[in-house]
């Protein structure tokens, strides 16, 4: 497992960063915000991504894609982190190919990574029904009808939901509402009777959705995976969204946290910068430090994902839960070193502290994966 | 029966008698009465409540009599406050003119001034607000800029004011101005009092993070200030602005004491409901510690903010905890909105829409507002920079 | 419930603060320490603290006490706390009188209170069997013996075991390992057959020590109160335990932090006074504000006790909780603080790192009272 | 087969043979092997892996061989350590003369200092301690104030040294004197080595609050220190310093690293010994999320020295994580020790005596041990500053 970065990986992360810093400056997110955009997102810079090949990063050279692998999305999605920009990079590069990829038949790698690497389709996991993350605690319901399953249940914090054409819904085809067995996914095209969904606006003006399933109708082929076996593939997709969430989060904090020295460096007060006030100066540093080692963990969780490493998982949640506190951190002390300024919507660092807050719930927030963490080693 | 219990009698059955029903309620953050010429009463028992206690003087109870205060004893006044307390009464009036320009207009001001302004005050029917903040002065505020030139019987004002709290609902606002850019820069300040209404002032709202707006940006441009005006004497503002930061301090350090605006229940029931309960546990045990360090913290801070009001009413000295409440108070507060998001989660995560319930949409903007109290009225840093000099002596 | 001491309790704090500035300064600990004391406290001192009454504040006037409260206790602990002063204040005269008073019967008031009082008799609470307190896990036995009983078991962390002239034995007359029903208080006389005591040497160099009982006989009369009704008794004195050793812990935390604030004023480098860095300056606000929010919280459990108030355990919780987190952060800022000197035994700071650290774990460390807050308050 | 797989393959060959057994296993705190006249062999073993692996030049693999170092090239070296690692071979010698002074004798020291010093550091005959700070010369390294005056073909020193490592077991000391007090304090300052056998030379021990005693007070008595015994230029040492302390550092950074002396057993395992479990989980969720946050960050702090290994491997510059080290490993090692103590409960709060499981009693000393990592080479706050300035450009 490599913690350095090789050139071809260099190679994505400096045109990420220049594409993110010249199309989609922070600006760009606000503007959406503002406009109250009804997809919350830029298609033609979408587009764009597609062409670049970002969404087929993880899919097969097979089916058009070029199995760069997650530490090329994540160089990508730490890009986009530092900027803010609103992309379906993880909903639908990341965990949708994913999930199509590792749980997926032949019939349906055919029938969906087309869309999905052109950027034609985007995708939404359909997972979440309690107010926090927990992917074994399923009561939506998949009941057999004839040759297919009605589903029905609600969903909510669904990624990109409003917009997608595909959702990959999580219900139970046996088992009781906590159980591991039971699990099942199934491509759910979005425009299906019975489902509704409504855009939710968040804090961080990004793209979250609810989602019911009222009598939705599919057929067998809608099934990904296994009957019954879904839990499995759904943790193996989930462990690459928290490491790719984590590295979204690195970018984000790490910008957060770089804007904030400079600003240490240019506002003056009492005749001096704020910069040379050693209380902020050893915070900052302290930052700088949480920052670095977040790096490692997400670099590190990354680059196993990639090698189908034994502690994948364990580096997934220990990237996650930094990340998220290191978030919290560079957010709010962003804020708060900013001052007066840093408390307006007018300035741009508010919008950090906003995204970490929306970041750290989602796929697990810090409590969560440390408790993972735990019971991965066994205590 | 000594006076004090009978006082005690009569405050207990004038309470019962004219405090209105809505008024014994805890007080939702959008019935607050600040008062002035464009209040506007949702609740049309809040003005009634203000007018009958404005009429004896109880919005500003230990305030002398001449000016329309209550001209009570300081013990009488906490019986007024014991009282009101046991049946539940919301304060009448709040505001910028009660807690700090009018103990400065007492101590600070002429008799013009106090019979001008006082009045007014203790009626609610001017709202005041404070010029303090300029952009380039915040933690340093004496490094201010505004101008304010002396011709003949008038001021010339210019300048710029940031973080004027409610200056667009305020009619007047008190000023620190530099009317001597030459001499040293905490001696060349004075302290004026301007109307908003006049020619050159205009006040522009700020968007927080929050969404809220609750701060301006004031500009002031040739703006004509009678000399009469002046608070004290020129040049020697800075001792007044002192003293005011002080009396603003203790303000904020309410943040969070019983009374304060709270969470919709409290933050157990809120991680109960969202992640459920083992054994009438929260489910969560991270959670939990959690929620049980941010109440306890704010268990062991109320019983402070009682220590130090009991040292007070024994006469002692405030003791050197009052240079902390500021600090103390909005540090918790941020972390008690902490802990609400955390049990809270996504739902917690809302912005807007029907999809949140309306308490945790509060909520989450609460979390959000949260986040400028450790830097309004004095960043955390610059109070522990004052508990670190005048608490604890240590050296430049 | 008053937070602000009455002209009585401020009289016994003067009083406590000079006469343990006087006689027993921390230096005393360090002799008791370096000349491994048989005893580990002194014998003529008690005495001297028996003669201020001191040993008679929570027995009852009709038994020659004075019936002064856990207030006032308090400041005399908390004095005590200043100079780190090695006493049986706590074992003896606040455990062992509040267990007298609150479970004993008329015969055994009038048998123990005497000596109690005089500082004639030390006594022990014979409490922990594991490694971290928990007052219901209770395993030694006492079983019915004809009129009396035989007790059985192990206990440790026994404070001033080893020169106790009485135990006051915590065993199990009834129910299972963790039950709250079925356990009985007992004294036992130190040198009972059976009874083995040692001195377990603690890095705070005050006393502890580990009990063995092996078929001890008692009879009837050594019974504490109701037989399987010890635990409300227990807990209740448990409670002033955890208030008083607060109260000493926030006079230990007070001493550490003032010294330190001296020492930032005192030493200089760079050819200023430490104290002038920004850094350590809010370090130090920072903890003069856990220092008095752990004195309100010191102050209303002790008060609370007094009036036997319905929040007398949450609060006697609440101030546990807090004086061990700033014994904490005082101990080891102060530690931190003092540089190079700090590190060395020859400096009296790591004296109260050592006591904070062993006063931490006592009776419940602060995990174990946020939890028992959290189960008070119902959640 | 290219030239570094057969030097692989050699190296490979020679450790099975010469690498003794009781070498294979994890070091134990009292078989550190740092030489000297004054060296105890508690395991006679690690006396003979020090020297079959010094007659190879194998202690200083990328010293030059001419001084009897190994020679090897950075990817030789480089190889060395991973076959070393993968039959988890010992350190041979460790001390402050290889880790400090040699690297400063390769790059300042005269032909003669390199012929005189060199061979016996990597023969483990010489042991070196360091002599730098002062009483009142700590954080402010370079106020020290012990002088050296050059009377003709000698120095003639005195002073006070404190916190010289070891000073007691060492044989000679590398010291930091100053020689011009007229000049600015940066650039009055020379560096000596100085014999600790010479007459005027003593090392008192100090006790820590640990009980151990591994620093000691070292006082210099009109010590005649040859001319030749000046490292670099004379008043030029502080370029010296700062670079040995950048060896330093390096060094405490890697406290809590793998392969560094660790606990008898792993926290959680003391934990569950300790509380019980529940479900394989340790019973006490408080202590359990406690010891999560510090393998956690202890975990992502090993992967990030890995990233800096890997990128110097790479030829990539050391990048500013680096200078984060020894300020991060050492408060981690005192949350490590902190964990381990809550964990423990009663049984690892014991001093000395029967009562106590040895391992337990070495965790407790270790736990105060630890207090001490933050201070000396540097504290934290010295860390901090520097990472502020040099890192970050934060101004003074």
């Amino acid at each position: 497992m490599a913690l350095v970065l090789n050139s071809e990986a260099q190679l994505v992360r400096d045109s990420a960063l220049e594409f993110f810093a010249d199309k989609s400056p922070v600006l760009m997110l606000r503007k959406l915000r503002d406009s109250r955009d009804a997809d919350g997102f830029s298609r033609p810079l979408w587009r764009e991504m597609a062409d670049l090949g970002w969404t087929g990063f993880l899919v097969p050279e097979a089916h058009g894609g070029s199995e760069f692998g997650m530490v090329g999305l994540g160089q990508v999605l730490e890009a986009a982190g530092r900027t803010l920009a609103a992309t379906p990079l993880l909903s639908t590069a990341l965990i949708a190919a994913s999930a199509i990829d590792l749980a997926g038949n032949e019939a349906q790698k055919q029938k969906y990574f087309p869309g999905l690497v052109s950027g034609d389709s985007i995708f939404a996991l359909a997972l979440e029904e309690g107010a926090h993350h927990n992917p074994n605690r399923i009561a939506t319901t998949a009941k057999r009808d004839g040759d297919g399953f009605v589903l029905d249940g609600a969903k909510r914090f669904v990624i990109d939901g409003h917009v997608a054409n595909q959702l990959i819904v999580v219900a139970r085809t046996s088992g009781g509402q906590n159980d591991r067995n039971g699990i099942t996914l199934f491509m759910v095209p979005a425009d299906a009777a019975g489902v509704a969904i409504t855009r939710s606006a968040m804090i961080d003006s990004r793209n979250a959705a609810r989602v019911t399933l009222a009598g939705v109708r599919v057929g067998a082929d809608a099934v990904l995976g296994r009957i019954d076996g879904g839990a499995d593939p759904l943790e193996a997709v989930l462990d690459r969204a928290r490491a790719g969430l984590a590295a979204e989060m690195l970018g984000s904090s790490s910008e957060a946290f770089e804007r904030t020295v400079q600003y240490l460096k240019d506002r003056k007060q009492f005749g001096v910068a704020i910069g040379s006030f050693q209380a902020l100066k050893h915070r900052a540093a302290q930052m700088f430090c949480e920052v670095e080692v977040t790096r490692s963990a997400v670099t590190a969780a990354l680059a196993a994902l990639d090698e189908n490493a034994n502690d994948a998982s364990l580096l997934a949640s220990l990237a996650k839960a930094k990340a998220s506190d290191t978030a919290y951190l560079t957010g709010n002390e962003g804020v708060q070193m900013h001052g007066g300024i840093g408390m307006t919507d007018e300035h741009e660092i508010g919008f950090f502290m906003k995204r970490a807050r929306v970041a750290q719930a989602m796929f697990g927030d810090a409590a969560f994966h440390r408790d993972r963490y735990a019971a991965l080693t066994g205590y | 029966m000594a006076a004090l219990d009978i006082f005690r009698a009569e405050t207990r059955v004038w309470l019962e008698a004219n405090c209105p029903a809505s008024m014994r309620t805890p007080m939702p953050t959008d019935e607050g009465s600040s008062g002035g010429l464009r209040a506007e009463y949702k609740n049309p028992e809040t003005k009634l409540w203000l007018d009958r206690m404005s009429a004896k003087g109880w919005t500003t109870p230990t305030w002398p009599a001449e000016y329309g205060g209550g001209g009570l004893g300081k013990d009488e006044a906490m019986v007024l406050e014991e009282e009101m307390r046991a049946i539940g009464c919301r304060s009448p009036l709040s505001g910028m003119g009660i807690s700090m320009l009018g103990p400065v207009l007492l101590e600070y001001g002429t008799e013009a001034q106090r019979v001008e302004h006082l009045p007014a005050i203790i009626k609610g029917e001017i709202r005041w607000c404070q010029g303090y903040s300029e952009p380039g002065a915040g933690s340093d505020l004496a490094g201010l800029q505004t101008r304010a030139v002396l011709q003949g019987d008038h001021y010339l004002v210019n300048g710029h004011k940031i973080w004027t709290s409610n200056a667009h609902l305020s009619d007047k606002i008190f000023c620190l101005v530099r009317t001597d850019p030459a001499a040293k820069k905490h001696e060349g300040i004075s302290f004026l009092l301007i109307d908003m209404a006049w020619e050159g002032v205009r006040a522009r709202p700020i968007t927080l993070i929050s969404g809220y707006s609750v701060f301006c940006e004031t500009f002031l441009e040739n703006v004509r200030v009678p000399a009469g005006n002046l608070v004290g004497e020129n040049n020697k503002g800075w001792t007044i602005a002192k003293r005011l930061l002080e009396h603003e301090r203790k303000g904020i350090g309410g943040i969070g004491a019983p009374g304060a605006p709270t969470a919709d229940k409290p933050v157990y029931v809120i991680a109960k409901d969202a992640v459920g309960e083992v054994d009438g546990k929260i489910a969560d045990p991270a959670l939990r510690n959690q929620i049980s360090v941010q109440l306890m913290n704010t268990h062991a801070f109320q019983l402070t903010r009682r220590r130090a009001a009991e040292a007070s009413e024994a006469g002692q000295p405030p003791g050197p905890m009052s240079a902390m409440f500021k600090y103390y108070a909005t540090e918790l507060n941020k972390t008690r909105y902490e802990a609400v998001l955390a049990a809270g989660g996504d739902q917690m995560l809302g912005w807007e829409g029907d999809e949140y319930d309306p308490n945790h949409l509060r909520n989450t903007r609460e979390w959000l507002r949260s986040k400028a109290n450790t830097i309004e009225g004095g960043t955390s840093e610059v109070q522990l920079n004052i508990i670190a000099k005048r608490v604890l002596g240590l050296p430049d």
